[in-house]
């Protein structure tokens, strides 16, 4: 297991926490998490100067390991979360990196890295949840269009979003085409005549989700990433990439947040109890080991050239858990401070109910490992 | 019930949260909060069975306001029989609907608003408030009763009844994964035939019976620590089944519109008032 | 809830109270528990004791309150386990009384009642554990006699029983004859020529359970007990009755452990850890449930007419897994000396183990609640 | 490691448990004793990384003996790293292998022998025994070096040590399940094809990979802290990752001649060696 970094590394790590340092105290505070025009704003603000900065192309363009330090480093100096660029930067930019021709990353990539334009993603939808596969939105050729009808569910940032990485279907499901292929990968721009946005409140009481409702909206045949009907490996090249990655700035977190609750369970008197105290020790050690995963699924990519492979499917099964865990015991450290929305990690330990449920619920996770880890014969 | 406050009525509710007087009052005409008040003082003359029942269809349909505090109130607080009083009371550190109510058991001196994660039960903390013990004879109970001998309306027995509504609540999220994993198709079927799913729902199951029958049996015996070790598996019921019942509803369980997160937080609010359940072990234990 | 008695009912408990309180302090010490030769003698010597005293009925013939009278008051008496009467008392017994001749039950109950003679199970097969039903014992006709072959396993007192209740297969598997039809239920004499016995050790290093081989055995065709092929439907109408009531003494026993657990730390300085006690409290409120979900089972199997149905799966699911978190609560107060074999309740931990897996693992349960009870759609 | 202690010789020792002192020379001979020591001093001269992944070999093949103890005794001990001395230490209140043992350790004052649950690991008990903490200059510490500033024989690393014989063992036990679903037939089919069999098998293999970056890590960095966790999750998965495995096996893992039982009594003996888990708990929650 290689722990180490080589000189290089250290010293952008040293670079970059020189330049945290020099710039998070002038920072204006953020805005209220749910407040999408402002966090875009916000959020945007923060990638520019990050852009001009020089740490830019960080998010896809580096070696693996610059990426981990640069999100670690990012995460531990407590740096604005990404935000509405989350997409752009962590999925639809890395797909058009990876996927992309020479003239779509020089138009879509530049923009992203600088926070002039944030994307949204357009996967889920009403009947195709779990099954993502099952997709229904329709797309037909008409002259350099696609011509696209259908809904999608669970886009965030749909309102302030330029973009929508959207996945299509441009052959029907048949006894030739299954379900996986006949689906392509487009680019939709959010001004296009025929959307509408509708506002999706969460069990959180936030609105950072939308349905995404699509009449005929034209799209250029231009802004297809892949080939026609190869859109699903497109988007799953990259999804496979993210799950080993995308939370490095979330396992940092909960890391803090784990002081965070040893703090106040000093301060309420609640660290007598052992239990807590004890079941506090394991989370640390939980989170320790999460975070040793993730360098591990980074080495493994550098090693492999850039897909972590199935240990995303182990990290996220058992990260999405103990951080439910995390919060419970959290709401534990509160005693009835628990249920008021105003003391911190209340919300937040809603939101953590999504994880098991979002990108793959963990029964779908633990077919994946069985199946594809460990060779079990396909599942009934 | 469940005529009287239908889902209409709750999702009404969920988006004004007020106490409804007219509710409150036709609960009382139907003779609710008079259950367990003898007939010759004009209540309906029966015992904690029947009242249990009555509470899990309360839970069962995520009733608003403080059901258990005006019940235990009915032969006590003028009024509180026939829904015109609404009573309420401290109970721990927390006081459930302090500002809509029109009597207050207990202290709630130095008490302040909480921000409530269930939008349907506004909260006040009492920062200070003593300990309250499942001792039927703890001055600090705010269910001590005039007469000390009388079982009904000690704190164990507003445990009890709130243990009846997580088994209510517990039952109703099965019943509400299984309908769900009954229609609901993904991968070409409905999602009930993949057996992560289904040993989902029969763990909910088994969780909901076992809390029933500690439940029942504690009505029946009026035993304290019969009640406390319900409040345990009910308390663990209904929060375990709200999260499972999110979880085979997927993406779906995560909306506002969806009652799932309804019943999780009312579970969690049930389970943070009064003693709770560090205090219910400590009883079971120290009986051994 | 019915949790009250009849007068009869109470002067039944009280009657028997009196004699238990009578007779137990004159019995000698009991074997040790894998001495099964010596078991038989002591468990048929207290069996026919029960039996002499006017008892012996209560296993079969008494109403269902009765029994749970029965067994709640020996157990907390600490009279001695069944034993080797096991199948004759709670299995054989019954499927004989409720589907048997009346010569048939004049034949084979008295001497279970009396602990004359000791039956054993012959269901399981080693290529046929969860899959019960896929059973490949052959017997064919040979004039007013079964011949049969294979071989069963987990046979649990084979080197002292009398008889034997054996599931064969009489009419192979075909199109027209699922795996559940053309078995048959034979009570098969295990001094007939042709049976071999062969010890089985289980992890816990004892030697109760046996694999038994026969070749050609022939049984007489009046050993059958209900009609040929109809043996699943015969053995499984006991089952689902037993799963409800089976339990009984090991639920009273299991409370009375928890007491012995509390004594011990109390003792030994573990009681100071306040997890283990709240741990021991919960396990408390569990058994008390489980305990009180028997007697719903019973009051449920009354007023039906014998078969307490589904709460039988129900209970064995959840007691099957508290009765290992017990032990294991019971390894956490011991500390080090959970290690050691001479130690109470090591030895019971190591048994405990099977509690998830005999008769139909806490999986096929799932299955058997999600289906049958909850009517969800048969399972892939 | 598989070739010198292979299944037949696993088998042949269950029956026959006496510590091979062939085995023990031949290993000696391979350098696993001597793998950290020095090379000046005679040794292989590797670090804690490699060493972990040779107790990792060890767990997974069961290898009975105190191998840890011997092994940290190597540089210090006459004979040790030949595998002609066998070394074992107090462990918290238990001694393995005390009288097969050519030094001991610590202070075995009062040791009474015990009937070990694990047929290959014989033990005493030290009722009085002081509590091993994690601090490597405690003097109660039986791997206290002689040079207080080496990292390699204090307690925390013995600790690691046994950690990486639970991973061994939980990697193991996970692919046995695997083995068993993928050929064992019941309803028409391979058992692994139901989704119940397949999500243990998962949750087994999650639980020992989280193990493997938290034992490895903790060997790269030879931090205190990290072995502490690395200890925990290890015994939790040795002992889980068995049951289920347990599980997965059915009947047929019930038998005296099936190997899992030989590794969930292992692992058990594994976790109550040292420290144990509440002072590991302890120690990182105070670090928060």
């Amino acid at each position: 297991m290689d722990l180490t970094y080589t000189e290089e590394e250290e010293s952008f790590r040293a670079g970059l926490r020189d330049w945290l340092a020099d710039v998070l105290p002038a920072l204006p505070a953020g805005p209220a998490p749910d407040d999408w025009p402002g966090r875009r704003a916000y959020d945007t603000g923060w990638q520019r100067m990050l852009y001009d900065a020089g740490y830019g192309e960080v998010h896809w363009d580096a070696a693996p390991t610059l990426r981990l330090i640069f999100l670690e480093e990012t995460e531990k100096a407590g740096a604005p979360y990404v935000g509405a660029n989350f997409v752009g930067l962590l999925h639809a930019g890395p797909t058009i990196a990876a996927e992309g021709t020479p003239e779509q990353r020089a138009r879509w990539l530049p923009p992203v890295l600088r926070g002039d334009e944030v994307w949204c993603q357009g996967f889920s939808e009403p009947d195709a949840g779990s099954d993502l596969a099952s997709l229904r939105t329709r797309a037909w050729r008409d002259g350099d269009c696609y011509v696209v009808s259908g809904s999608k569910i669970w886009t965030s940032h749909a309102e302030v979003a330029d973009w929508c990485e959207l996945l299509v279907r441009t052959t029907p499901v048949s006894a030739e085409v299954p379900k996986h292929r006949g689906i392509t990968w487009l680019a939709l721009p959010m001004d296009a005549a025929g959307i509408t946005v509708r506002p999706l409140r969460t069990l959180a009481g936030s609105t950072e989700f939308a349905e995404v409702i699509l009449d005929e909206v034209r799209v250029p045949v231009a802004n297809r990433v892949g080939a026609e009907d190869d859109g699903w490996r497109v988007s799953m090249v990259t999804l496979s990439f993210e799950r080993g990655t995308a939370f490095v700035g979330e396992v940092v977190a909960c890391r803090r947040l784990l002081g965070e609750l040893a703090g106040e369970a000093r301060a309420n008197g609640r660290w007598d109890d052992a239990a807590l105290r004890r079941r506090l020790g394991r989370l640390s050690a939980e989170f320790t080991a999460l975070w040793r995963l993730t360098q591990w699924n980074v080495s493994e990519a550098r090693r492999t050239g850039g897909v972590p492979g199935t240990g995303g499917s182990v990290f996220k099964l058992r990260y999405s858990h103990a951080r439910q865990e995390l919060y419970d015991a959290a709401a534990d450290v509160l005693g009835p401070g628990a249920l008021d929305l105003e003391r911190p990690w209340t919300l937040e330990r809603l939101s953590a109910l999504s994880y098991t449920i979002a990108a793959g619920t963990s029964q779908i996770q633990r077919n994946i490992v069985a199946e594809r880890v460990l060779g079990l014969p396909k599942g009934r | 019930m469940e005529g009287r406050f239908g889902r209409d009525a709750l999702r009404a509710a969920v988006e004004a949260p007020a106490l409804d007087r007219e509710l409150w009052r036709a609960l009382g005409d139907a003779g609710f909060f008079a259950l367990c008040v003898p007939e010759d003082a004009g209540g309906v003359g029966l015992g904690l069975p029947e009242a249990v029942l009555a509470f899990e269809e309360a839970g069962r349909v995520l009733l608003p306001g403080p059901a258990v505090a005006t019940f235990l109130a009915a032969g006590d607080v003028e009024g509180a029989a026939a829904g015109e009083t609404v009573v309420t009371a401290v109970e721990g550190e927390l006081v459930p609907w302090l500002e809509e109510a029109d009597v207050v058991r207990g202290d709630t001196d130095g008490a302040v608003p909480v921000r409530s994660v269930d939008p349907l039960t506004p909260l006040h903390r009492v920062p200070d408030a003593p300990n309250t013990s499942h001792d039927p004879h703890d001055p600090h109970d705010p269910y001590t009763p005039h007469d000390p001998h009388a079982p009904r309306t000690s704190a164990h027995v507003a445990s009890l009844l709130r243990a009846a509504e997580q088994l209510g609540s517990a039952t109703r999220t099965c019943e509400s994964a299984v309908e769900h994993a009954r229609t609901r198709e993904q991968f070409g079927g409905p999602v009930g035939r993949f057996q992560a799913v289904q040993h989902l729902c029969a763990d909910m199951l088994v969780r909901a019976e076992l809390a029933r029958v500690a439940v029942y049996a504690a009505a029946v015996t009026g035993d304290r620590l019969a009640a406390a070790g319900a409040r345990l598996l009910a308390d663990d019921a209904a929060v375990r089944n709200a999260r499972d019942c999110l979880q085979v509803h997927g993406g779906m369980g995560f909306t506002w519109e969806s009652d799932v997160h309804l019943h999780l937080k009312r579970a969690w609010v049930r389970a943070g008032l009064g003693a709770g359940a560090r205090q219910a072990e400590e009883d079971l234990a120290a009986a051994l």
